[in-house]
């Protein structure tokens, strides 16, 4: 049994391990990244994986110490997995629509980053009273 | 079990939630039952009024959990005074609100009950952070009643006073962390039993957060330099809204007594009498500046509003004194200021209606329909509010004069005379203006010069002759002015056993010991069932 | 599989609220299960309204197949978009790219979308309005068709035929 | 070993925190600080798990989940403000 | 009990014309004149018992506390004057009837001259001094509304405010005076105040007393430098002023000398303060009498030189000089009401009451003449007359007085100007107005009046000769009764003769009226004299007055109150800092005995984090939506901290109220302006900067010093009783819904009445919409995207679970109904921003305000179901139930109550958000609709 | 610890008074939102900072003070509805008074929203 218990310590503390790199590179590479586009990578994967690493470790550790299958941290992941992709998303989509600068090196032929494509000239007036 | 403590906020509290239940459909079935709930709410406050005067402390205790550990109710002569007041005060401005008004918007006569169940839970609450709770629930329900019908003025002074006592909030909920991490509980009979074991270091802190309380009160009251937002706040607000805020300064008043003279009263030793010395200093400034503002004031509505800041400036300085006479003085004096400036707001409103263009301005209008009975009640108003005797107004002062030394305390005399000139040279010169200048132009256009706008506003009125019918106050309307105006020659009238009621409510509270043995000690005989 | 019905409008989704309700609780009583499949029933019927028309799944057990790849790419991903981040050269050639879709309805799009933001080197950043296109940032592209081809091969083939539209 | 392992994992992502931090003040456009403050929410979740399992308590578990749901919706209202400007329409 | 009729009886009578009507003028006359006859009648009844040197009595009992009792005597000094006011008002009341034109409101001019005879009669007889008081402001009241009778005029208006002010801030002093005399005595009863003279003028507040008394005495009684008033009183109807004039308001401050008399007397201050101010009074009044040219105002100057004349008297350190200031009272009422009656009768018949057109009216009015001559020769002191007796007393005892010393002798002489003076103007009105040739342009041609309203004159004409005749007769009882009264003892023997032998007064006398003749035929030399001087006008200094005052008080408040929110918060920091910092500055040091905890990395960065957050928030403000994030920020430390520090459920709660609270705030931006503009300048900034320094330096000065104290507190109670007591392990929870169940009950309350003041808010609310973002790019087209919609439906019922799981758990472990509620509600939330309000409400059309009122519905009835059980509001029931296959299961009311706040907390979330969008989306520019 | 609590406390307070001295309408509500985060923070600090201890009856027997929990719990949910109405009645006076000044001082939109 203590060779177990041995193991499985192993295997939490590699997944703790594990996920704390992730996320590390992950909000290393938001920061240091080029433009947005490319930092939208880190978060999106990595961070989302290291939370994920973690979640694992925490639902091994409780279910280690409780002696029984404690999966309630399935939750959280399932839920992050869902919506970090569509915050992703959504948040690529109003850099598309400011036009955020790209990396020189980027292919950007997309109608979204023309100029003048969806632009209505602001024409003076800046509001609307109904 | 005695339930009827618990009544001035669930009696309010049950109606509101039934009135904001529909808020569409016919306003009649509202107000039915707006009026008929603030009718029993009298009779409830009535009983509890009678109750008190068996000079028992009785308390409730919410979820049956006993103090210090459960919030409780606490019925004394003084919490029973102020919600009675309350209630009569509502009543009146209800009455009012009745005959119209309470339809420009959604669900005023719902939140109309909700403030009143916010300020009787402020009036009864033993507990400091239930305090809190029930200056958010009368604040919340001000703040929406305030801009009940909208308008630019409403719009402006209530984001003013939005803020302001947000930040007082906030200063509220520092000063209750304060003295709970001094005294380690939150009933405030068992602070006042705790400060009086208190060692050295920590008194620091339990002043610091008392003096915080202070703050926030004041700003409650209006007391100078924290006064400035009241002004045009009220002058705006709805005339029944205005009216009912009549009793909103008070609970700040109300605070300062309740926690100034039992949580810090003799027995605190070092901190006793903490808070009277700042209060003292700033209602005299509070008085005059409310006599200056009196005097100032450009419409009546905004008269009324200085009327309140003079009336608490008054009353604060009766706090000051910080004895038993200057207690019950002012005692007497809330009641009668508080139900007649109501009642002047109400006033203004209905002969602001009637003057059409000019509407409360102090300026030459049309005449006032009814000048008979508005000149008399703006008379009686006047003379009440300016201290000028027979009636209530008088009487107050007078009252807190008496229980002033001029030795001791040299400046109260001058300086609360002399606002009261103010008072009377300020109202003679409304009234004359809106009663009598306005008359001379109607009657005598033939003689006299014509003023082009008066004149325009004369074109404007004609075809609508027809219309005076429903520019006259109806009866409702009548009958609310006739409740909180007339309570000042009841006040008059029945001043001997109402002084002696607050005479023996000043006692009650000088009287700490008896009040936390009440609370505090179990099977006292104010268990309240 | 599980025939539709008024009182069960969704029935992946009441089996999937059960299973969550059991790892809430962490508990398998018989009092749980019973409370578990009441709201499994009740809070499908209370959120229908607010669902738009599902496309029927066809092959569940391909979904569960779909999940398991998915898992295994975002592993490969990490691992690449990790050796890029550290990459003290910085050396990456992005690119756009505008993905024709097949799939039609919105569940699956989605499902599509969400696995190549999680996998290798992508992000969709723009589901154009006439929904056929979706854009596609790739953080190292070499080939724009190649991108294309693989994400059609190993995401969204599967998926059409898991929802069979 | 799962002391250090732990006190590793939450040094890791403490600093990760930091470099969020980084990026939301320096922006420099507003969808830059919107996505690192995202990834702030996400680190954190994994914050308070580890906080969890330091402590041995399941306690937090629910504000983990909390954290996952409601990071993803203020995300989704600031985009939707970003390109619309009204967030509910 | 009769003797309060005699006040009661006009009191009620001012009741009684208010029945009457306008158009029948002899009813309402008479139906007046019932009560004040009555009263005379009961006051006459007296009259034996009080010239016998009774002093009836009658009190009622009104306010113990403040020494106030409706307390009435009738000594000799209040008969006199009941006598005065009742006959002379009698006498007013049959005058007016016919004085009054048609289209004049006579009810109400009764109405308020009865008000106005009960104040005075209220003066003359109260026997406690605040009950002196109140009947003292009620007759400045009452005269305000009687000279503003006329108010269209606005000379009525102003000398009524005129009159009202100062005789208002007489009152107010008199008022003090009366108190502090009253803490002196310890007694505010007539009697014993009386009684007390020692006492009184041994106090060191004697003085104080004095001056406030005679303040409100002179500014009654229109004594100089507060003579001004009065002249601008005759804009009142004649009869008004013949009342106010003869018998009543100017009296009442010449009475309040005779009635304080035994008390204040005696001293040195009293007789330089009386004495001289009477006399400068009479000159001066004297002297102006004969400059006026209006009839009335000419009789006004005459009155307050005779008020000079009798303040004089009672000035005069001597017994027999008091006497003699009562018996002119009674002399000038007497002349001077026929004076005034015949005045205005003049001017009726005349239509002027200019002197100088007025001439030779003998011809038309005989009888008037005579009338006029005869009251005019009593003002003037000739022999014979009742003018001659009082002032030939006066004269008298001018010589005998002390004052001034040395130069005591200017006193008599002085007096005798002033008589030579009073001789001249009697000349003038009688001849220049009776006599003096035949009249000219006169507006109208005058006849006798009727004969019912020249009987009042007469008969007080009457009067005057017969007591200039005859005066031991008719006023030597009277007198003394009124002397003892006045002198707290017996009265000095009195000699009241025509003739009393060659003596100085005789001689003063005929100086006064050779004198007074010559002067009137050199009066051009006045005239001239005096044109020298710019004439002022009181009435118009005195507006100009109020309006300075009014003008300064305006500035100052407009300075002081300049609607600057700002300002306003400004004094609230202050307020803080002065209040906080006088506390903390007493304290040694803010160590507690209690040493800092270790801290960690990760303390460190959580705090750096959130300070640089917070600072961030207010240093990026401009960047409006910048700020925001930073404040998201700091929520999700704050939501952090909770949880390091062991509260799971407000880590919880943060958090949800958090996304709410961003959601709104962004909702609310979108209508604002984007970015707020540079406006502060460095200066104003600097100051907030060190405000706001000393504001945080406060707060953590009060933090770390409770920190580090020991805490004592009630909360073990709640550890012990949370399971047994409240059926919950989650302590927090269980004190929310149980242990302080009334605080959240007042929690949700406030959280409903939000929503609903918020709904108001956006009732017919006009939104600035912005077509495009800060930086002027347009919108994006994309209203919904598609893949958000999908997955916020997906989130959906997993969020309801989730919420539900957390709403059933909250009793025992970290949780609740509102954190559910909050749950729900952010998931509607997203729906609603992922779908939009149109779509979302289509296919759901809830009503939130339902939802969140029946929230605290429910919460309030599960309280007020413990009625049933006799147990008090809130109180909660649990127990354990045993259900086969199943398991235990614990029910607890506590839920039911926590479901009240779920339902409100999703109500008035909803109701916020969703009615903003709604109301959003209806006026959304169409332009982007369209395209859509 | 405590001392670094306190300070943080006090940090946010001021940040969120000077916002509150801002003269216009919604940096006025962010600094009063971000003070009560403040003053939340300084409540629940009164019954002292404790780590592990949630007031959740369990075996282990070492539970923080719940009181001032309950008291910020309160405190949250009244301040929310507070910012809540402040922030409507911002944009109403917005609406209204043509100005989103907290004096209402009209000024001229578009050269404000453009400078
Ligand atoms: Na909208
Ligand atoms: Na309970």
């Amino acid at each position: 049994m203590i060779g177990f218990y041995t193991v499985m310590e192993g295997v939490i503390a590699f997944f703790l391990i594990a996920g704390g790199v992730f996320a590390f590179i992950g909000s290393f590479g938001l920061a240091r990244l080029k433009d947005f586009f490319m930092r939208l990578h880190g978060p999106s994967k990595t961070s989302t994986l290291g939370v994920g690493c973690v979640l694992i470790a925490s639902m091994c550790y409780f279910s280690l110490i409780e002696g029984s299958l404690s999966l309630q941290g399935m939750l959280i992941t399932i839920f992050l997995f869902i919506t970090a992709p569509v915050s992703a998303h959504l948040l690529a989509k109003s850099a598309l629509h400011y036009k955020l600068a790209r990396d020189p090196r980027t292919l950007d032929d997309i109608e979204e980053l023309k100029d003048g494509e969806d632009d209505e000239k602001p024409n003076g007036e800046n509001g609307h009273l109904p | 079990m005695n339930h009827l403590i618990v009544m001035p906020i669930l009696v309010p509290l049950i109606a509101g939630l039934a009135l904001l239940l529909n808020r569409d459909g016919s306003a009649t079935p509202r107000r039915i039952v707006g009026l008929t709930a603030t009718a029993l709410l009298v009779a409830v406050c009535a009983m509890l009024v009678f109750q008190s005067t068996d000079d028992t402390i009785r308390y409730y205790a919410l979820g049956d959990w006993q103090p210090p550990f459960g919030i409780i109710l606490v019925l004394d002569r003084l919490s029973a005074m102020m919600v009675m007041l309350t209630a009569v005060l509502a009543f009146g401005s209800l009455l009012f609100a009745s005959a119209g008004g309470d339809e420009e918007g959604s669900n005023f006569q719902g939140l109309f009950q909700l403030q009143l169940m916010g300020i009787n839970g402020a009036f009864l609450t033993g507990d400091l952070f239930n305090l809190f709770v029930f200056f958010e629930v009368l604040l919340i329900a001000s703040y929406s009643l305030l801009m009940h019908g909208g308008g630019k003025a409403r719009i402006h002074s209530g984001f003013h006073y939005v803020a302001l006592n947000l930040a007082g909030s906030a200063l509220f909920l520092i000063g209750v962390g304060v003295l709970y991490g001094a005294l380690g509980t939150l009933n405030m009979a068992d602070m006042a039993a705790r400060v009086a074991e208190l060692d050295g270091d920590r008194r620091v802190l339990v002043e610091a957060g008392a003096l915080l309380l202070l703050v926030v009160f004041a700003l409650k009251a209006a007391m100078l330099p924290l006064y400035f937002w009241l002004p045009r706040a009220y002058a705006s607000a709805p005339a029944p809204v205005a009216a009912l805020f009549a009793i909103m300064t008070k609970v700040g008043v109300y605070a300062i007594i309740r926690v100034f003279t039992l949580i810090f009263g003799p027995q605190a030793g070092s901190l006793a009498g903490l808070a009277q010395p700042w209060v003292w200093w700033l209602a005299l400034a509070t008085l005059a500046l409310g006599g200056v503002g009196v005097l100032s004031a450009r419409d009546l509505r905004t008269q009324a509003a200085y009327l309140i800041v003079l009336s608490v400036g008054t009353l604060l300085a009766g706090v000051g004194m910080n004895s038993t006479a200057a207690n019950a003085a002012l005692l007497y004096y809330l009641m009668h200021t508080t139900l007649v400036t109501g009642g002047l707001f109400l006033l203004a409103e209905t002969i602001s209606i009637q003057r059409g263009k000019a509407g409360a301005r102090i300026v030459r209008g049309r005449a006032v329909h009814q000048i008979a009975l508005l000149g008399g009640l703006f008379l009686l108003a006047a003379m009440t509010v300016a201290g000028v005797p027979p009636f209530s107004g008088a009487i107050g002062k007078a009252l807190l004069l008496q229980s002033a030394s001029p030795a001791q305390q040299p400046w109260l005399w001058p300086i609360l005379l002399i606002s009261s000139l103010a008072a009377i040279v300020a109202l003679s010169r409304t009234g004359s203006t809106l009663f009598w200048r306005a008359s001379s132009s109607e009657k005598n256009t033939d003689k006299h010069e014509k003023n082009p706008e008066r004149e325009q506003a004369d074109k404007g009125e004609k075809p609508e002759k027809g219309r005076k019918e429903a520019v006259s106050a109806g009866p409702l309307r009548i009958a609310g002015l006739l409740v909180l105006l007339g309570a000042s020659p009841v006040l008059m009238l029945f001043a001997g056993p109402l002084t002696e009621f607050t005479h023996a409510t000043a006692e009650q509270l000088a009287d700490h010991e008896a009040y936390i043995q009440a609370i505090l000690v179990r099977d006292s005989m104010g268990d309240g069932s | 599989m599980i025939p539709t019905q008024r009182w069960l409008p969704m029935p992946l989704l009441s089996l999937l609220l059960l299973a969550m309700w059991l790892l809430l609780q962490q508990s398998v009583s018989l009092g749980q299960i019973l409370l578990g499949s009441l709201l499994a029933l009740v809070i499908p019927l209370i959120t229908q309204p607010f669902w738009e028309r599902q496309p029927m799944l066809k092959h569940p057990w391909l979904l569960v197949r779909y999940i398991f790849r998915v898992l295994g790419d975002i592993i490969i991903a990490n691992l690449q978009v990790s050796k890029l981040i550290l990459d003290p050269r910085g050396r990456m050639s992005p690119a756009f790219i505008e993905y024709p879709l097949e799939l039609t309805e919105m569940l699956p799009i989605t499902i599509l979308a969400s696995s190549i933001t999680l996998t290798p080197g992508t992000v969709s950043v723009n589901l154009r309005k006439d929904r056929r296109t979706l854009v596609i940032h790739a953080l190292n592209t070499g080939d724009r068709e190649d991108t294309i081809a693989q994400i059609r091969e190993r995401y969204e083939r599967p998926l059409k035929e898991i929802f069979e539209c | 070993m799962l002391d250090n392992a732990l006190w590793i994992s939450v040094a890791l992502f403490t600093v990760s925190i930091m470099l969020n931090l980084y990026r939301v003040a320096v922006g420099p456009a507003l969808p830059d600080r919107i996505l690192a403050l995202d990834t702030m929410y996400v680190n954190s979740i994994a914050l308070i798990v580890l906080f969890g399992i330091w402590l041995n308590t399941k306690t937090y578990f629910e504000a983990a989940l909390l954290i996952a749901m409601l990071g993803f919706i203020s995300t989704v209202a600031v985009c939707k403000y970003l390109l619309r400007g009204d967030i509910i329409e | 009990m009769s003797l309060l009729l005699i006040v009661l009886l006009p009191l009620l009578g001012s009741l009684v014309p208010l029945m009457g009507s306008n158009e029948r003028r002899n009813a309402c006359a008479t139906m007046t004149a019932v009560a004040p006859t009555i009263a005379l009648g009961i006051a006459l009844a007296y009259m034996g018992q009080v010239l016998d040197g009774d002093i009836p009595r009658a009190a009622v009992s009104w306010i113990p506390a403040l020494g106030l009792e409706l307390a009435m005597r009738l000594d000799g000094l209040s008969l006199l004057f009941v006598l005065l006011i009742l006959g002379i008002g009698l006498l007013i009341i049959l005058y007016t009837r016919f004085y009054l034109a048609d289209g004049d409101d006579m009810p109400r001019f009764y109405a308020f001259l009865m008000l106005f005879m009960t104040s005075m009669l209220g003066i003359v007889m109260a026997d406690n001094l605040l009950l002196l008081w109140v009947f003292w402001e009620l007759t400045s009241l009452s005269s305000f509304l009687l000279i503003g009778y006329w108010y269209r005029q606005s000379e009525a208006r102003k000398g009524a405010r005129m009159a009202l002010t100062v005789t208002g801030a007489g009152g107010l002093a008199l008022l003090a005076g009366l108190l502090l005399i009253g803490q002196i005595v310890g007694s505010y009863d007539m009697q014993v105040v009386l009684d007390s003279r020692e006492l009184i003028q041994q106090d060191p507040r004697y003085l104080p007393a004095l001056l406030l008394v005679l303040l409100g005495a002179f500014t009654k009684s229109a004594q100089v430098p507060f003579q001004f008033w009065l002249p601008h009183a005759m804009a009142a109807p004649t009869p008004v002023s013949a009342f106010l004039h003869s018998a009543t308001m100017v009296k009442a401050g010449v009475f309040l000398l005779a009635r304080m008399h035994p008390a204040l007397a005696g001293s040195e201050a009293w007789l330089y303060l009386v004495g001289l101010t009477g006399l400068v009074t009479l000159l001066y009044g004297a002297y102006f009498a004969l400059l006026k040219h209006d009839l009335k105002g000419i009789l006004a100057f005459s009155t307050v030189s005779h008020l000079g004349i009798i303040t004089l008297l009672f000035g005069l350190d001597s017994r027999l000089a008091v006497v003699a200031g009562l018996f002119h009272i009674v002399n000038h009422a007497c002349f001077k009401a026929a004076l005034f009656m015949t005045a205005g009768i003049v001017d009726h018949e005349c239509g002027t009451r200019d002197i100088r057109k007025l001439k030779g009216l003998w011809r038309f009015m005989p009888l008037t003449t005579t009338m006029a001559v005869l009251a005019g020769a009593a003002m003037a002191g000739v022999p014979l007359f009742n003018g001659f007796l009082s002032k030939e007393m006066m004269l008298a005892e001018s010589l005998q007085t002390p004052l001034l010393g040395g130069l005591s002798w200017l006193i008599p002489a002085l007096a005798t100007v002033g008589s030579l003076l009073s001789v001249a103007y009697s000349l003038r009105l009688v001849r220049n107005v009776f006599f003096d040739g035949p009249a000219r342009d006169l507006p109208r041609t005058p006849h006798e009046p009727p004969r019912l309203m020249l009987a009042p004159v007469m008969l007080l004409t009457v009067i005057c000769v017969v007591v200039g005749l005859l005066p031991a007769l008719t006023m030597t009882a009277l007198l003394e009764a009124a002397a003892s009264a006045a002198l707290a003892g017996d009265s000095p023997e009195l000699h009241l003769a025509i003739w009393h032998g060659v003596n100085p007064a005789l001689l003063m006398s005929l100086t006064a009226l050779l004198g007074g003749l010559l002067l009137y035929l050199q009066r051009r030399h006045v005239f001239a004299f005096q044109r020298q001087f710019r004439p002022r006008d009181a009435r118009l200094l005195f507006e100009m007055g109020i309006q300075l005052g009014v003008r300064i008080a305006q500035r100052a408040i407009d300075s002081l109150e300049n609607g600057s929110l700002q300002r306003y918060m400004l004094w609230l920091v202050i307020a803080v800092l002065c209040v906080a910092g006088s506390a903390l500055t007493q304290t040694s040091g803010l160590q507690g005995p209690l040493e800092n905890q270790p801290l960690d990395g990760l303390l460190i960065a959580g705090a750096i984090i959130a300070m640089f957050a917070g600072l961030a928030t207010a240093i990026m403000h401009r960047r409006r939506l910048i700020s925001l994030l930073m404040l998201s920020i700091v929520g999700l430390m704050t939501s952090l901290a909770f949880a390091r520090f062991s509260a799971p459920d407000l880590a919880l709660t943060q958090l949800a109220v958090e996304v709410v609270n961003m959601i709104l705030l962004m909702l609310a931006l979108f209508f604002l302006p984007q970015k707020t503009p540079q406006e502060s300048g460095a200066p104003r900034i600097l100051r907030d900067v060190l405000l706001a320094a000393g504001f945080g330096g406060i707060v953590a000065s009060l933090n770390y010093a409770v920190l580090t104290r020991p805490l004592e507190s009630i909360s073990d109670f709640y550890l012990e009783n949370s399971v047994p007591g409240g059926g919950g392990h989650n302590v927090v929870n269980v004190i929310l819904v149980d242990f302080r169940g009334f605080d959240t009950l007042g929690e949700i309350t406030v959280l409903c009445i939000a929503a609903i003041g918020i709904y108001k808010l956006l009732n017919r609310l006009r939104l600035f919409m912005p077509s495009s973002d800060a930086d002027g790019r347009p919108w994006a087209l994309d209203h919904h995207p598609a893949i958000l919609g999908t997955v916020a439906q997906t989130i959906l019922p997993l969020a309801l679970l989730v919420s539900f799981f957390i709403f059933l758990r909250g009793h025992n472990a970290p949780g609740g109904g509102f954190i559910a509620g909050l749950i729900t509600a952010a998931a509607l939330l997203l729906l609603y921003i992922a779908r939009g309000v149109d779509w979302t409400q289509q296919r759901a059309p809830i009503q939130f305000q339902p939802i969140a009122v029946a929230g605290v519905g429910v919460a309030t009835l599960t309280g007020v179901g413990s009625f049933v059980f006799g147990q008090p509001f809130l109180t909660s029931a649990y127990g354990h139930f045993h259900i086969p296959l199943i398991g235990d299961i614990e029910l607890a009311t506590a839920i039911l109550f926590d479901l009240g706040v779920y339902l409100t907390v999703v109500g008035s979330t909803l109701m916020m958000l969703a009615n903003l969008g709604k109301m959003t989306t209806r006026h959304r520019p169409s332009k982007n609709k369209e395209q859509a | 610890m405590e001392a670094l609590y306190a300070m943080t406390t006090g940090i946010l307070a001021a940040s969120g008074l000077f916002l509150a001295l801002r003269g216009r309408t919604f940096p006025v509500v962010v600094g009063l939102t971000l003070l009560s985060y403040a003053v939340n923070l300084f409540l629940f600090s009164m019954g002292g900072l404790q780590a592990g201890a949630a007031a959740v009856i369990d075996d282990s027997g070492n539970y923080t003070d719940p009181l001032p929990q309950a008291l910020v719990l309160t405190a949250i949910v009244i301040g929310f509805a507070m910012t809540a109405f402040s922030v409507i009645l911002a944009m109403r006076a917005r609406a209204d008074l043509g100005s989103d000044h907290v004096n209402g001082n009209r000024v001229d939109e578009s050269r404000e929203e453009r400078s």
